[in-house]
This record gives structure tokens, C-alpha cells and sequence, in this order.
């Protein structure tokens, strides 16, 4: 059984569901009980399980700190800091504390920080892409779900896992909506996806640009050009062995993200993939990312600094002709 | 606050030594100020501007009172709810709505939208995406006046929400040890989003949670622009004195939800009208000028007609400005560029 | 604080209503605490502790009077300076000694060093690189007693510099808006490394800022155990009736420079010698203890000894100890291996 | 001439010299008046400039932010954040604030965060390695030298700059002594520096590492492989176009870095170089980076978590001989 409902309400119902399971889960966070936080992506979790949700000052440091602390002292805290860029004001927490309590103490923070992330409105100080930075940092994992289903089913895992997961939600993505397995739907942490198979380049994406791969795979092959489309979903750990294996057949890989490009996730795959597979490869590997640039907000100026559709193509383009570079 | 539970008619403001003229164009900015907020909701809902913005439709005595008792060489940073706060500052109102429509001649080319809106000619370092954050770059003003001895203070305006902010205490703790020329301004609208402050806020008085940390802390009704002006120009006159920052919290309200759109469920109807009723802040600032002789109901109205046009020009304007050109998207982030050794 | 200006010798301590047997245990403990960290200093410079150590020789009353009024399953997170805490707590001597020469038998397997040492079974979340976080933690530990009914309170201690970080304020706020069973314990030993604290601190006093925040808070005398436990008990009773959290700050003196082998020329020698000769926490109850018959020259000779053994055979211990075995450099950072799937 | 300092004395020296021809530098940070700064970086500067050395409270969120406001109104902050680990704790005021204002408002931030950064003692939340974040912020620059000379001369550039630079120097490295130029000793920030010349293999390093960089080629040289060591000194921007020519050169490339190596400025490197060099690479990008871990405090866990000169020399011999990976 499934149903088809947005990314948001995905998210609700594995929280529902893990809640109902786990008399642990606890949810912290501004406009919580109520709204149901700020995109109401909890709302009526509040009334349903009174006393395990509860609103916060409007202090993301304590409030992950609280998470840490309560989940040493066995609670299984969702810590909802909103747009994941108020996590900059509980770095400390995050990468000091909730980070390194398991190396250094043996005891793992079981905790959920959920942010909403990506780029759109809002500008500057709304569109941060961090996720880069929390994937180095040892002792986090990292999600970003693209799809309703995916959503419910990481959701899940992260609140079964006893380390810290920082849990992005797309802006854009919030009212997607898609089909969604009823009960239990688990998505294991660390697999990739393989959204769309193809044997000639590899693309790797996650978030909002796993569609606009998808989209722009769906143009070449019209070409004859088969483009395989994979969905990071966790962006740590990395799922390597499943981008090895495409690239290892297509010889081609080009990878995604709306983070500005340079220090950015795709980095990180191109070093490691060319590493392992240099004598697969065709071509260069080519990465497709944001302007080194904060965000706008005006539309057309946030269009310019992150990969359009068009980019990709081009991107895609390139590795199936790699010019000789003149020495 | 004053008792309202007896008041039927709007209250009283102090206007006490005020110039009769200046407290016209005070009325004239809070009358912009309030249409050209009211206009911003169906912009946004119909995409001319695109996402929401947050406005302070019955705040405008705070913003009008407080930029009035400073002077142009003071600075003033504003929160995520700053329109009130750019306009009373003198941002023109074509360039302000220019900016929330995304467009070229936008006070920041389209790139700040309304959290960002600033004025740097002006010492207006402009709004700030993040609950507290302003006051910090005020703080930072206020030290390189002191330091220099520039003679300027340094306004930094936050909502009632970010006293659960550490580092806003970080900031009045460095004020107040270093006796810095700082106003730390508190709009107490009584919410944050649809959270009543004093639900998570420890302690029952955010005066007396600033005296603890060394500075004079004064509450001040800020729907009186009078009273405002007078606790800033008081602060201002102490900052230069030497003698240091000082905590003013203006009990204030906004009428609209948080955000476009947004609705209000947190509140009753009778506490919204309430503060309409017997507390606007236009209609209280009118009732005295047209008692005291200094605005006739003619003044008024071509008043209230100026206001109009100017909001319709900005919008005229704001739909007539090009969109940015794309090949600045990331120009001027750094003064290096790095693109010469081959990077990013 | 007492007036000390007219006395000649160590100021009498507050002991009604206590255990006899258990002042002298206390005793014990803070004498193992002077007598371990006093051997740290040489152990570091001579490289066999790696790097420097926080001690706070001078400090030992608060540690032992607070944590004698904790229950096994309460919970205590610590600071930068942390050896005083553990070893009240019940950290192993010999477990924190080879933690600290960094070997295998260590508390954390040689992970930690000085400034993490934790023991979670006994709810001891150890101590914190990071200057107020384990406030932090505590106030985490109290939220998940609070709403698993579990009927514990959690205690964060955290130094006098800590109160100009401002999340300490906001776990200080959280923590009274909720009435959580947090006791927050600021040991103020009037330093921040070199700097005076009250040099870069608006107000004059730590507990009234701590007031403003809606919680009661108390200033006790640190060197007098019996006057610290007093107050730790009954912010602990307070917790456990639901009554919320409680702010101390007890008043304490490090006789040593901050760090192992740091100079002190920032305060005078007559500040140091006036807390040695009046207020030393450690003879301060000796003198009781022997005044009131509980402690004789003999048993006393006998305690110090014990001590001095339990040192010199951690040290043995630690010395013994083997390396860490390198192989498990990178294990158990997180529950799930990411090498499985290729990296890092 | 010159003098044989050490690093902490060459930072001095230029952060003096500027102090003398700029009224508007200004020094902030906790015990910097009479003890210099934590490492007494400065010591001596407090008297020497009475008024524009202050001692902060422990603050760091409004030390940056106060750093940030003083900058936009006419002074040119140096913030002294001791460790780079207490960043965390400013984060916002680094990231969101700093980096920002530029781009919003059309007014740089003349500002130099300083930090003491790199592995060595201290355990985990002493030991964070936050570079490739701050490198991956657009609006920062950020530098990390490893030498006395570098360290004046990049200095004294950094003061001039009116942008934010984060300026990281090494732990291990602040009583490291070298000649450095008295005077106008100017470094300019984004250039790398190749500190030996070799045409067989070509290390990139940063901090610590280039001195065991330059330890395994002078071993190497003696059974005939030349490699070349070039020290990034500048972390963002980087000099990506002296990389470029010296693989292009040599056909072999090993970035290295004491970061995790997953996630690390060595990702961006590596994938930058295949993408502008791949017909010149003979081999795959090699990358030695520190084990995904937290850093502990026993020294030989510290030596096993971070690259030794064996694990360099190993990855650059792996560039030599390159393994054709079974398909
Ligand atoms: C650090 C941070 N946390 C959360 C938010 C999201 N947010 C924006 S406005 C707001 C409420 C602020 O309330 P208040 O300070 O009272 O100002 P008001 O909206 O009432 O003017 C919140 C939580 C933010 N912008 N920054
Ligand atoms: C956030 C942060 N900033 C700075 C430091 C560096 N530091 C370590 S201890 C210390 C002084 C702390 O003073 P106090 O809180 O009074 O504790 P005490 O050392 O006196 O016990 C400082 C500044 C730190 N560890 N964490
Ligand atoms: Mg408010
Ligand atoms: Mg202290």
C-alpha cells in the first residue's frame, strides 16, 4: 500500500511512525507544538503525542546542546534548527560536542538535526550550502532526500541511528509529491540510488538536481545518449562503491550540486573516483556547481549562480567529446 | 505599559519640547511607512515580489521615534522585519521596493530582497537574516566610534525573540564593559513567529534580564513616537557622554502575521483590536497634533494622498526597473578575483 | 563573601548537620585531589603527560561539596579544569592518570586526554575543551530527566570567564523556562587565563546578571565545603519538587597559573597568599574536623599518606600502562563503518 | 636584510609594521594586551600601541561580529580567536556576516580572523581542521603558511586586503625559526610557492605538511625521482594555475593535507586538476589527508590519525608505478 503525498508529509509520517514505535523520540525546535514548525512539516504531531514535543526559545545553540545532553541521557532528540543555516549559531554543538561524544566517551548522541536547505528563496543569509562542511567533519552523517519516499524512508533510519544525522530537506522539494509506501519503509544510510540506468555517462545529484538530471536524461536519450541518473540521498558516508560501478561501465561521470562548486561535495566524489577508476575513465570528470557567490534574491540572479539544466547538458556534453587540451 | 483596561479612546503620546513641524513629517514617514507595507502582501502573493516579507504595520512609531533622535552620523542596523526601520533611515521608497521586486535599481541590484535592504551612505547597514545578528554589527560600529573617536552612536534594533539569543548578550556584555556609544533596541511586539516570548523566555522583564548585565535598561511604550524619541535621544546624549550603552525595549505590536500570508491563530481577536483600538500609533501621534493645532483634517488628508502616490510611484517604478544582469551573478564577492589563477 | 581584612587565621567552615565520618572521607578526597594535581605540573613538563593541564589547586571544595550533595545517578559535566570534579566523582585515580600519559588503560583509551576524561557510567559527562558547552550538556541531561520522569538533576559546572559566553545564557534561559533540574555552577575563580574577569564584565555581579534569567541564584563561599554543599542540596531539592533550576556561583581561587607552567604575574602575592592563609579549602576543614574531635593528628597523618601512596601508585600505573593500539586510530566514530561503501 | 625569527615573530613583525603605516588597525581578542594573545603571538604590540590592542571577554561570536561592525565603519579589525576551533562558536558572524557584507552592501570587511590551527596536542574539540570550510565560503579568504618569511610577508597582505581572511597558523610550527626580510616584505595572498623544483612528481601541501613534503623528495632525490613540493600558502584563492603548469609537467600529482582527507581542500584540487589536466595526468591524483576521526590526545594516535612521511612517500611512489585496476 502507498499513498501519494508531498515530501513534507512523507517526513511527518516516518516521524509519526518511528514516534510511535520509540517512546524516546523527543522534538525540539521553534513553533513546534502548533505549526508544527516552519514549513508545518510536524504539524498535528504536537497533539498527538503531547508532552514529547515541545517549542523552543529561538536558541539553536541550546537547543542542539539540550539535544546532545538528552541524548546521552537516553531521549532520541529530533532537533528542528528550521533553515539549516541558523546551524551556523550551534557550530560548537554540532561539530564539538554532538560530533565527537562517541569517539571520545563511547556513548553515541542518537540525535536528528533537521534543516531545510538548497537553494531558493530569501537570499544571502538563507542559502547557505553546508552540507560540504558537515560531511568532513568526522562523527556526522549526512542526508538529502529528493523524493516523498526516500524522505519517509531515511527519516526513519536516521531515528534508528545512534549518531548524530544532519537531515536536509530541500526548500524547493517541501511539496513534492510522490508515492510513499505505508508502514515500514526503511531507506538504509549510505546508499545511493539509482534513479535512471544508462551505459554511456554517469551523473550523480542529489537534492533539487536530481530531477533536472533526470529531465536532462530524458532529453539526450531522445539523441540516443543513455545518461544514468544516481541520487546520493546520504551525502555521508558516500555510497563510492555504487558510483564506482556505474562509472567503471559508462566511463563518463558528471556530478551535481547547487553548492557553490569549488570545495563542494562533487569535489570529493571526482578526487575519489578518479582515484579508483583513472583507467576507466574516458574523459574528465566533470563537476557542475554553484558560482562562488552567496545567493541573490532576485530570481533571475539565483538562476545565474546555481546549475541550470542547460549547464548539465553541457556538462554531460563534454565528456562525451573531451577536447585535448592544447599542451 | 500604561493600564488600558479603563481607556475607550486612543491614549495619549508625550510630545512634550518636540518641534510642531518635525512631529508633521514624523507623521507623514509612519504614514509611508504603513502603506507602503500594506502594500506588500499582495505583491507578494501575486510573485511581483518574489517570497514573503515580514512588516511591521504598528510598529512605525519605534522606527520613526528612534531614527529621529539620532543623526546622520550615527549607525543603525535593523532586524529580519526592517522596512519600517529603512524608511524612517530615508532609503527611498523606489529603490526599497526596486530591491523587493528582485530588480536593477534595487537598493542592492536585486541581491539583498527585503532582509538585506541597506543604505550604507547612510550608516544604515541594513537588515539581517538572522534573529540577533544586527545588533552584533552595531556593536562593532559602536566600537570603531569609540575608537576613533568619531563621535557616533550605533542603534542596533532586534524583536523580542532574540533575547534568548546568546550572543545578543555577548554583545551587551561587551557594551557595557567597554562602555561602547550603543544602543541595544528592543521591539517588543510581544511574539516571535506564533510563540508568545514569555512562554520561553526565563525571568519576567527583559529590562531587568539587561540590567544584570551592567547597563541602564529602560521599557518605553513604542507606540508613542514621543516617548521613543526621548528614551534614544536620552541614550544617545549618555553613549556620548562616555558613560555607555543603554537598553531601551519598546513595547510595540504587529498587526499582520509573522510572515506574508501568514495567519495569526496565536492571538486573540480582542488582543489585535486592543492594540488598534486604543493604541495605534498613527492615530494616537494624529489625535495630538490635530489637538495641539498642528495638523488640520485638510493637512491630513493631502498628507495621507502624498503618502499614496509615493507607495504607487515606487511600485510603478519597481515593475519599470530591469532585471539584473546575469553576468554580475557572482561579481564582487571579493575584491581579488580569483577566477585570474585559475579558481573557482 | 567574608570580610577577610581583619583576620589572622583560616576562616572557619559551616558544617552543621553533617556526617562526621563523611567530612573526614570528604577530606580525603580533596587532599587525593591537591595531591594529583600537584604532581601534574612536573609529569608535563617532563613530557610525560603530553602537553599542558588545567589544575585547580585551590579549588578543591567546590568539587567535593557539590558532588557529595549529588546522587550516583545525577548527572555532571565539567570544564577545562576538570581533575577536581572527576576524582570527586569517583574517576579512578589510576584510570585518570594513565588518561592523561595518554595510554591504553586510560579513562578514554589515551582518545581524551586532560580535558575529556568521562566516566558514563557514573553519569559523568566529563570535562569540555570548549568554554561553557558543558553547561551545555547539562542542561540536555536535565531535559531528558525532566521528561523521562527519571528523577535526576544534572549539574554543569563551568568557570567565571564562561558567563560572558552567551550560550551559557541561552542553556541558562532554556533551563528556566522549562524549570528543568539544572544546577548551573559557576566556580569563580575571579581569572580567565591572564585576564581579571570583572575587567571585561558588565555588572558587578554574576548573580544578579544570572537573576535577570528568572532563576534563583546564590553566591557561596567555594572554600568552605560544608557551605557549598548546603546550597548544591538544596538547589538539588528544588530540581526534584519541580521548582526548576539554580544558579551558584561559588567564589574560589586557583593557587597556580592556568595552564601547567604558566606565570601569575597578573595578580599580586598578596592576593594569592591572602586565599592560601585564610581560606585554604583543605585546611579550613581540618581545622574543624580536628576543633570538633573527628579528625586527630594521627588519622590525619595517615590520610595524607594514603593519598600520597594512591598518587605515586597511578603514576606507576599510568607508566605501565601500554600505548593505544594504533590500529583502532579512526574506530568507533560513528556506529555505522563507512568504509563498507568505499570511503572515507 | 633579514633576521632569523620564528614564525610567531614574523607575524608579529608584519602585523607591527602595519599597525605603524595603518591607524585603523586595531587588535581584539582574549589576554592580548599584556600576554600577546594565548601564544603571545603579540606580545610587546599592547604597550607599543596603546588603545588599539584590547582584551575581549570570552566571546567569540561578538569578537567576529564586533570585528565585522568595526570594519564597515572604518577600522581594520584583527580578531584573535586563539584556537581556529573557537570559530565554531562565530560561525554566523564568520559566515552569514563576514563573507556577506561585500556582496550585499557593496562594502568590504577588511578583517583578519586569526587562528591557531593544525594538528598537534590537545585532543579532539582542540584539533579541528576547518579550512576547507572556511575555503568553500564565498567572501573568505583564507591562508595558512608555513614559514617565517611567508607568515610576515602574507600577513601584512592579509591587513591590506579588504575582504575577511582567515589566517591559520600551525600549532607545531609557531617556534619555527627562518630568515625573513625586514621591511616591505609583501607576499601576495593567492599565490602558491614552489619550494622545490623537480620534474617527476608534483606534491601539493599546506602548513606542516610541506616541510614533510620536502623531507620525502630530498630522500627521493637520492634514488633519482625529482619532485616538485609547492606550498599553497593561500587556501582560497588558489593558485590552481601553478598547480596546472607543474602537472602538466611532471604528469603526476599528490595533494596532501593534515585536514580528513575525505571531504578536504584536496578533493577540490584533485578534481580540479583532472578536469583542466587529464591528458597530461599518467597516473591518478593521489591524496593523503588525515583518517576520518577526531583527534585524540595520545601522541601515537595523533602520529597515526594525520600523514607521516612514510604515507606521503608512499602515495607518491603510488603515482610512479600506477596499479591498472582490474576491470
Ligand atoms: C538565528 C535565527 N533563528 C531563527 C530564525 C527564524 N526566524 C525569523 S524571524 C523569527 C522570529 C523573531 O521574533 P522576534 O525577534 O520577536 O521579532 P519579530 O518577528 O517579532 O519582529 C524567527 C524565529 C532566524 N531568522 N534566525
Ligand atoms: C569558547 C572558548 N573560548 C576560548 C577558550 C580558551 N580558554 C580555555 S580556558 C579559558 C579561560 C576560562 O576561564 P574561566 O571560565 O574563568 O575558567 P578557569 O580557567 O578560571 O577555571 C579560555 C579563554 C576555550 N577553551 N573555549
Ligand atoms: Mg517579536
Ligand atoms: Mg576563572
Amino acid at each position: 500500500m502507498s499513498t501519494r503525498i508531498t515530501l513534507s508529509q512523507a517526513f511527518q509520517q516516518g516521524v509519526r511512525e518511528e514516534m510511535e514505535r520509540d517512546d524516546a523520540i523527543f522534538v525540539l525546535g521553534t513553533d513546534m507544538v502548533e505549526r508544527g514548525g516552519h514549513f508545518a512539516q510536524l504539524r498535528g504531531i504536537g497533539s498527538e503525542f503531547p508532552g514529547r514535543v515541545r517549542d523552543a526559545p529561538i536558541s539553536e545553540a541550546a537547543m542542539v546542546a539540550a539535544g546532545v545532553g538528552a541524548a546521552l541521557n537516553g531521549l532520541r532528540p529530533i532537533v528542528d534548527l528550521n533553515f539549516i543555516d541558523f546551524a551556523l549559531g550551534a557550530m560548537d554543538e554540532i561539530v564539538n560536542q554532538a560530533a565527537k561524544a562517541r569517539f571520545m566517551w563511547g556513548r553515541g548522541v542518537p540525535m536528528v538535526i533537521r534543516g531545510t536547505a538548497g537553494i531558493a528563496f530569501y537570499a544571502a543569509q538563507h542559502n547557505n550550502s553546508l552540507e560540504a562542511g558537515f560531511a568532513h567533519t568526522p562523527g556526522l552523517l549526512v542526508v538529502m532526500p529528493s523524493t516523498p519516499a526516500d524522505t519517509k524512508g531515511l527519516i526513519k533510519s536516521a531515528l534508528r541511528c545512534d549518531d548524530p544525522v544532519v537531515f536536509l530537506m530541500h526548500k524547493s522539494l517541501t511539496g513534492l509529491r510522490g508515492e510513499v509506501p505505508e508502514g515500514e519503509h526503511v531507506v538504509p544510510l549510505g546508499e545511493a540510488a539509482i534513479r535512471r540506468a544508462g551505459d554511456d555517462v554517469t551523473v550523480v545529484a542529489y537534492g533539487a538536481l536530481v530531477a533536472r538530471a533526470e529531465r536532462v536524461a530524458e532529453r539526450l536519450a531522445t539523441e540516443g545518449v543513455a545518461v544514468e541518473v544516481i541520487d546520493l540521498r546520504t551525502l555521508f558516508p558516500l555510497d563510492l562503491a555504487t558510483i564506482e560501478a556505474s562509472v567503471r561501465r559508462t566511463g563518463r561521470l558528471v556530478v551535481a550540486s547547487e553548492a557553490p562548486r569549488h570545495g563542494g561535495i562533487g569535489g570529493e566524489i571526482a578526487a575519489a573516483i578518479q582515484e579508483s577508476s583513472f583507467f576507466y575513465l574516458d574523459a574528465p570528470i566533470q563537476r557542475v556547481g554553484a558560482l562562488h557567490t552567496p545567493i541573490s534574491h532576485s530570481p533571475p540572479l539565483i538562476a545565474a549562480a546555481i546549475p541550470s539544466e542547460e549547464q548539465l547538458e553541457r556538462a554531460i556534453r563534454a565528456t562525451l567529446t573531451p577536447q585535448e587540451a592544447v599542451a | 505599559m500604561i493600564d488600558v483596561s479603563e481607556a475607550r479612546e486612543p491614549l495619549p503620546v508625550s510630545l512634550d519640547g518636540l518641534d510642531g513641524q518635525d512631529l508633521v513629517e514624523w507623521l507623514a514617514t509612519m504614514q509611508l511607512i504603513r502603506d507602503f507595507e500594506e502594500a506588500l502582501d499582495p505583491l507578494c502573493l501575486s510573485g511581483r515580489i518574489p517570497g514573503g516579507v515580514h512588516v511591521a504595520v504598528g510598529q512605525e512609531a519605534v522606527a520613526v521615534g528612534a531614527m529621529r533622535a539620532l543623526e546622520p552620523g550615527d549607525v543603525v542596523t535593523s532586524s529580519h522585519r526592517p522596512h519600517h526601520h529603512g524608511l524612517a533611515r530615508g532609503v527611498e521608497p523606489n529603490a526599497m521596493m526596486a530591491e523587493l521586486f528582485g530588480r536593477a535599481d534595487g537598493t542592492g541590484g536585486g541581491r539583498c530582497g527585503t532582509m538585506h535592504i541597506a543604505a550604507m551612505d547612510r550608516h544604515y547597514y541594513g537588515g539581517n537574516g538572522i534573529v540577533g545578528a544586527g545588533l552584533g554589527l552595531a556593536l562593532g560600529a559602536a566600537l570603531a566610534a569609540q575608537v576613533r573617536g568619531s563621535g557616533q552612536v550605533a542603534l542596533g534594533f532586534f524583536g523580542d525573540g532574540a533575547v534568548n539569543i546568546g550572543r545578543v548578550w555577548e554583545a551587551i556584555n561587551m557594551a557595557a564593559a567597554w562602555k561602547l556609544p550603543l544602543i541595544a533596541f528592543c521591539e517588543n511586539n510581544l511574539y516571535a513567529v506564533e510563540t508568545p516570548t514569555a512562554s520561553v523566555t526565563g525571568g519576567d522583564s527583559i529590562v531587568r534580564r539587561a540590567e544584570g548585565f551592567g547597563l541602564p535598561a529602560v521599557q518605553v511604550d513604542g507606540q508613542d513616537a514621543g516617548a521613543v524619541h526621548r528614551v534614544v535621544r536620552e541614550a544617545r546624549e549618555r553613549a556620548l557622554a562616555g558613560e555607555g550603552p543603554t537598553f531601551v525595549e519598546a513595547l510595540t505590536y504587529r498587526y499582520q502575521g509573522h510572515n506574508t500570508g501568514q495567519v495569526t491563530s496565536y492571538r486573540t481577536d480582542a488582543e489585535v483590536e486592543e492594540w488598534k483600538q486604543l493604541r495605534d500609533p498613527l492615530v494616537r501621534l494624529r489625535v495630538a497634533l490635530t489637538a495641539s493645532g498642528l495638523l488640520d483634517d485638510d493637512a491630513y488628508d493631502a498628507l495621507c494622498a502624498r503618502s499614496r502616490e509615493t507607495v504607487a510611484a515606487a511600485t510603478a517604478f519597481a515593475d519599470a526597473s530591469p532585471w539584473p544582469d546575469l553576468a554580475t551573478a557572482d561579481a564582487g564577492v571579493t575584491e581579488i578575483d580569483p577566477k585570474l589563477r585559475g579558481n573557482p
